[in-house]
């Protein structure tokens, strides 16, 4: 039984709750199993975000996860402070746009993305969260592309559905990196 | 060189949680200093009850207790009660004072309690993000109220001040904001009269300070001062509606 | 059946109300639920219903008395001091025998506390902290679906008995998000249809009938005694009719723990990683917290070493635990406060430490 | 010489603009490029020869970052 | 024959449990008369809270609900929203309504809920024994202040009909008395002005009764009329506060 | 000791608090403790004290707390749905570590309920209703001396443990009259003297120390979590050290009641009646409601039959009863409920067929 | 002939005298010898012929003790 | 030991209330064990008021009792609701002022005195209280005389303090009748 679980983490506005939400929704439209589980309460305020997403093709019993098999950390406070959650041999990507230190620990499996500047040259820097998320696809899998870009779709506001076709461009910048 | 202005030592040297521009820190500084300048301040009990303001123990140098939300009121009339030479004062939000604390401020002023009121009205929810207030206005978006307020369902705004200046106990009322600096300068006075009330045993008195929460109006600060000011004020008017004749 | 759908669990039990047939709403805002009234405050109105953001907590009650006393169906949230602030609403809604579905989004406490989830609550949502002798059922979810099913079918039941009913979840139910499957929206039922089913409700006597009257006070002591009594019938009933509870291999364990809500979903994942060190170890689970599923406990078998009660709050359920144990095994406790939740690891550590001092 | 002059704690400095926007000399201004420890970018004068020391900023700043003076 | 006057049959022919004298059976009477004659008495929901009133229920010839202590325009706002078209009142006394239940009328007043209010002013708190209420007048005698209500100690009785009449939802306040013939008849018509604002949606309408209470008083019923006179009415002036133009 | 009064109950309830040191006094009328505020509102200005009829019970319990936060002692009183007002303050106060000594005439309930005694408010004294982890000592007198004494004695207990503390009376209590020995006056301490007593009270830093705060928000869990740890030492040190009871012929005695307040004086006679009937009781009074005295429970003859919870209150006492006895006897129940008090005649009656049942 | 005439419910009654008091023909009286079943001393007509049937005293009785008439 | 058990009943303002505290008091300066429970709530306006008093030599346990040895009735309806409240052989005083009826029972001892009429004949139809007292000390006992006296100082409130002697002489009224 696959079992996937992300631990997503970085400033607020960074899109860190989106971008578990995308993969959460993705996992549902696969008909996986999914929890998402976001940090809350006003340490939100201009502070930090971070959310849980577990993915599995069995029943989930605990959203609360022990260790991660995936860390995502899109600034510095956020490697320094989950750097540990990380299962042996699970993931990290760093968003190295922001993220100067290096990874510590030697048992995991290392992704320097600079995500931040990769969504600038695409021509919205928001769209960091995107790009991780391509990335992630790529690099440890989990759900389908199309369910990913099924999810992205969902989870755009109608406001910003202009916005998909960028969005869908970011899924793939990591390859520019 | 003269020194034209400097933080209070009524401030603890801290940086305060409050969002970028969030007039909480102007009013919190207003109060200190006139209590500096009053020599007050090692002999005041504030009282901050739950909102974006309960921390305010942490940056005000007075010996401050929290309250359950909305009852500030009460407890400060409990502390005065137990310390008839001191300085009490109460710093609440709208939410707060003007919705479950109604009950409260009102029998405070009706007892004419001998504490000061410093009331934040900012027109909404901020600790708990940005619900309707029972002050805030027709047309205004919250997210208890995604479309505006409605009169037909919500009724019109509260105004606080209007409301307790029938109050006899109530012996000093003034509307202030902090939106501009000959307005700020205003609320300096409006507070420290306010304390000079209390000083003098005359009775409650309350100062109602239009403040912004660019967070939950989801504007600028510098473009909350201007919504302030060019929709919180001519609802709610500025100026003084009680003050007694010992301190005009 | 509809479709999954992924929801914030606040959302999702503010839907599974609506579909249920609440259609008034009363509340005032307090963390981790704000996402109710907001929810309530857009789609309530859609299906003719009416929200109304209460001055506080305690005017919420008396609304939620007012609104279901003609017959209609309220649905009430808040998070524990705001439920502290209810308490003599509760109970005057017992005595009144007025159905109401209340849902408790707990925090940390004790006081204004924080806002991290906690179980603090049990005590308060099961003993009660009104005056008199009454008893609301507390249902005790532990995910977002089952969360949405007993809220879904907790309006009958508070229609069935005329007593007002409590879910309580906790801050991270609240805020996670799960795939859900809704339930289909209840027939909506006429004026006279309601009034049909609920011949108490007030409605106005039309000149049809006597006036009635909903009342609380009984100044005649036998009077009151008599209504407690039949209050008390059916809180017997509910004692036979409503304990709920789910079970995971207690037979041959030696190990049972007893959690409810968020925290069973961390045992169970201990379990797991306990067999992994070959020591067996099951869970009860109290769907109901009150009544309590006393029953549960005869399920344990006799070579079982400990049963532990897992809570995020300092004992409370113990206490319940310890009595329908009765003595048969040690009772021992587990437990974070505050707002700090233990990790499945945590939990599996600590049973290992309780079973090997047994041992 | 400048009849004012301020002082700028840039670490307690949120960004927010509200001394920019009040300075009677408009010689207030964020600076982009420089971010502070808690991530914000913090004001700086662009002109301190034209300081007139009318104390607004600091009036009008909630955060206490700037103090004031002038020339007796 | 011409009947002059009758018993209402939206009293139920039964005796009362008041004082003898005690103007609460006036004031029911007229309530009830007016439901009458609106036609109203089937279609109306009264909510009677704690207090000598509580059991209003056995009198009165409508659909009644009990409430806690000063909460009944919290409980006649739910009623009200969960049957938009039905009539809905709620009869208050003054240690109910303008103590224990302050922030709940100030806030039914805030959002406009369409419903009436029947204040019963006997500045007294009748029921528990004739304790201080924030009604009850300076020099007054209460058995929390037998030697009279102080201002130092309790502030100054709270005049609720002044206080209100500032929130605009409430649309109709007007104060009266029972002391006199003439008076009765016009509170009967401001009573029957409030049903008709709540009849045609125009806001909350709040009809203030001087009542008398002649056992916690000490006083018989007849000087009692007296007293209420000679000493309610100077500080608790007769009239209407607020009056939607279309009921004037 | 000063010669004997006889004293209404409520009245010598005030007096003890006033002459154990009690000069503040926040209010709301209701019946049956109306006496209490009316007699502090004359009595208290005589001692240099201040009585504040409040607007409502939830003021009442924030002003006591804003008064007894200054270090200064403070005492609170009202009756069943007035303490479920309470309840939100009462939390708040045990996580600010404000001591207050409170008292409830109880009632009969639930609801507005009736005006005659009763003891349904047991579970809303010792299991609270207020959120969160947190504990209030409760005290239960039989008499009139007995309150006052243990209101006396409460103060010192509040102010020892920083915590509220709870005497649960009866209306009963009350309202009677018996000849009362009242205690001396504590010494009043200068303001000075209780600031050394009470570093924590805040009297204004008098720009000589640090400001300080007295909070109950911790936002951070691990920060609640440590501070209800350090609540939970207290709690654990009450449990300890406060436990009282009384035990009346329980050596030898076939039935064995468990009864307090009002109620153990009807079975103290009732157990009279049986004696003259051939069969012996005996009984168990717990002074202390929380924390109970299970060690009491250790002093029955294993030959007894049955121990029954004796109350104004339908079974509430008996779940600590069953807890302590801990299956060692059968437990059973007698109780009037809604403000009806039994006769002696009626319990003893009542108990005997209890035993032949078991016999 | 009177031109009014009232009907007293005795049994109701609680001997308040507010009808006495605002009877403006002064024909009402507590009648001190009777007694009604609540132990009041009830309401009674002094004077039937002087009744002008104006409604006063049903007016002021809280209690509906009183029904008023008048010839057409 | 001797133990009395009064119950006192009658109309609000017939000082019932008074009665019971008097005796109490007079208990009290004697030394005695003494409890006094009044009836207490709404039923009192303007209703019935009742109270019981227990004197004894002996510690008293419980204030409530099963049955009278003394009943006190000072108006018709009181004889009716309590007269089964009595003891076999204990003692009805009877206010014959207010109450035609007899005593069904024939196993108690009956004393009618006409308290209300003797109070009057003396100046004050409220002294029929203390008429009743000075009755009850007489045929009853319980308490000394003197005690009675200066209980009698002890209730009276100041502002009634010229009342004391009319009292005292209500206290030998009965043996007018
Ligand atoms: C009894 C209770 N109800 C609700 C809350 C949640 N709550 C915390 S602060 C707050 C209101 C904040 O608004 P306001 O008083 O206007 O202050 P602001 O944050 O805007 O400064 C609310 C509803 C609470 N803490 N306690
Ligand atoms: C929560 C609560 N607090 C207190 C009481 C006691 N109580 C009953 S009625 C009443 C007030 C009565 O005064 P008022 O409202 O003026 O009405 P009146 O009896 O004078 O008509 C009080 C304090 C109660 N029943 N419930
Ligand atoms: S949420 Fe609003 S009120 Fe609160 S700190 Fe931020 S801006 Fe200020
Ligand atoms: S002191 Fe005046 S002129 Fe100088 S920077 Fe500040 S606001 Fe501008
Ligand atoms: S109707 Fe008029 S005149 Fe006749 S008795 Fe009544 S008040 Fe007097
Ligand atoms: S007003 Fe009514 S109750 Fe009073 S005396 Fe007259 S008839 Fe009787």
């Amino acid at each position: 039984m696959a079992t996937h679980k992300y631990f997503f983490a970085g400033f607020g506005g960074q899109g860190i709750l989106m971008l578990g939400q995308i993969m959460a929704y993705a996992a549902m439209i696969e008909g996986k199993e999914v929890t998402f589980l976001p940090s809350y309460g006003p340490e939100m305020r201009g502070g930090t975000a971070n959310c849980t997403v577990i993915v599995s093709d069995g029943p989930i019993s605990c959203p609360i996860i022990d260790q991660a098999t995936c860390l995502v950390a899109m600034n510095q406070p956020s490697l320094v402070k989950f750097e540990s959650l990380v299962s042996p041999g699970g993931h990290i990507f760093l968003n190295t746009s922001l993220i100067e230190q290096d990874v510590a620990r030697g048992d995991v499996i290392v992704h320097p993305i600079p995500a931040t500047d990769l969504a600038r040259d695409i021509g919205e820097e928001r769209a960091a969260n995107i790009v991780m998320l391509g990335a992630i696809h790529k690099m440890v899998g989990g759900v389908k592309r199309e369910s990913l870009e099924m999810a992205l779709k969902k989870v755009l506001p109608e406001s910003k559905a202009h916005l998909l076709a960028l969005n869908l461009t970011a899924l793939d910048a990591w390859k520019q990196k | 060189m003269k020194t034209v202005f400097e933080y209070t030592r009524g401030m603890r040297p801290v940086t305060t949680t409050y969002c970028p521009g969030c007039t909480h820190g102007i009013a919190h500084r207003l109060v200190m200093e006139v209590l500096v300048e009053k020599g007050l301040l090692g002999d005041t009990i504030g009282v901050s009850p739950i909102g974006c303001s309960i921390l305010s123990h942490d940056y005000m140098n007075v010996d401050m207790c929290e309250s359950a939300h909305g009852r500030a009121p009460a407890v400060a009339s409990g502390i005065r009660r137990a310390l008839p030479n001191k300085t009490v004062f109460t710093y609440q939000g709208d939410g707060d004072l003007a919705s479950i604390g109604a009950g409260e401020i009102i029998h405070a002023a009706h007892r004419g309690e001998l504490f000061t009121t410093i009331f934040i009205n900012n027109a909404i929810y901020g600790m708990t993000g940005g619900q309707m207030a029972p002050t805030t206005l027709i047309g205004q978006k919250s997210t208890t109220g995604v479309d505006g307020r409605k009169k037909e369902i919500s009724g019109m705004p509260l105004r606080i001040s209007e409301l307790l200046a029938t109050i006899d106990g109530a012996v000093f009322v003034e509307r202030v904001a902090l939106n501009t600096p000959a307005n700020v300068r205003k609320a300096k006075k409006a507070i420290e009269k306010a304390f000079t009330v209390q000083q003098m045993g005359l009775g409650f008195g309350l100062v109602e300070v239009l403040s912004t929460c660019p967070t939950n109006w989801g504007l600028s600060p510098v473009d909350s001062m201007t919504w302030l000011e060019e929709n919180m004020i001519p609802y709610y008017p500025l100026g003084n509606f009680r003050c007694p004749e010992e301190v005009k | 059946m509809e479709e999954k759908k992924l929801m914030k669990g606040n959302e999702a039990f503010a839907e599974a109300a609506i579909r249920g047939g609440c259609h008034l709403y009363f509340g005032y805002p307090i963390t981790p639920q704000n996402e109710i009234p907001e929810y309530m405050s857009r789609e309530l109105s859609k299906h003719g219903g009416s929200f109304v953001q209460a001055e506080s907590e305690l005017a919420a009650v008396n609304m939620a008395y007012g609104g279901a006393l003609t017959g209609h169906n309220v649905f009430l949230s808040s998070s524990s001091p705001g439920i502290a602030l209810m308490q003599e609403g509760i109970s005057f809604m017992c005595s009144a025998e007025i159905p109401v579905v209340m849902l408790n989004i707990s925090r940390g406490g004790p006081g204004v506390g924080g806002i991290q989830p906690g179980q603090a609550d049990y005590r308060q949502a099961t003993k009660g902290g009104g005056n008199g002798d009454y008893h609301v059922p507390v249902f005790a979810p532990a995910s977002v679906q089952e969360s949405v099913d007993l809220i879904y079918d907790a309006i009958p039941i508070a229609e069935r008995y005329r007593n007002p009913v409590m879910i309580l979840a906790d801050g991270m139910l609240g805020q996670m998000m799960e795939p859900v499957t809704l339930p289909e929206h209840r027939a909506v039922r006429s004026e006279a249809e309601l009034l049909a089913e609920k011949p108490w409700a007030l409605n106005g006597h039309g000149d049809k009938r006597e006036r009635m009257v909903i009342q609380s006070l009984h100044l005649k002591p036998e009077e009151l005694e008599a209504h407690n009594m039949h209050l008390e019938e059916k809180y017997q009933s509910m004692r036979k009719e409503l304990p709920k509870y789910q079970i995971k291999n207690c037979k041959d364990a030696e190990i049972v723990f007893v959690a409810f809500g968020t925290m069973s979903r961390i045992v169970n994942e201990a379990i797991d990683q306990l067999k992994t060190e070959g020591i067996t170890a099951g869970l009860i689970r109290p769907i109901t917290l009150w009544p309590f599923p006393e029953a549960a406990f005869d399920e344990i078998d006799p070579s079982t070493k400990v049963v532990i009660s897992t809570e995020l709050a300092i004992g409370q359920m113990m206490e319940d635990v310890k009595s329908a144990v009765a003595g048969r095994f040690p009772v021992e406790l587990i437990y974070r406060t505050g707002g700090m939740v233990p990790t499945p690891m945590e939990v599996a550590r600590r049973a290992k430490q309780i079973l090997e001092a047994i041992r | 010489m400048a009849k004012g002059s301020i002082r700028i704690n840039i670490d307690k400095c949120k960004g927010c603009e509200l001394c920019v926007a009040s300075c009677p000399k408009k010689i207030l201004k964020i600076h982009d490029s420089t971010l502070n420890a808690m991530g914000h970018h913090p004001v700086s004068v662009t002109d301190k020869e034209n300081c007139t020391g009318c104390g607004i900023c600091g009036l009008m700043c909630p955060d206490g970052v700037i103090s004031v003076y002038r020339e007796d």
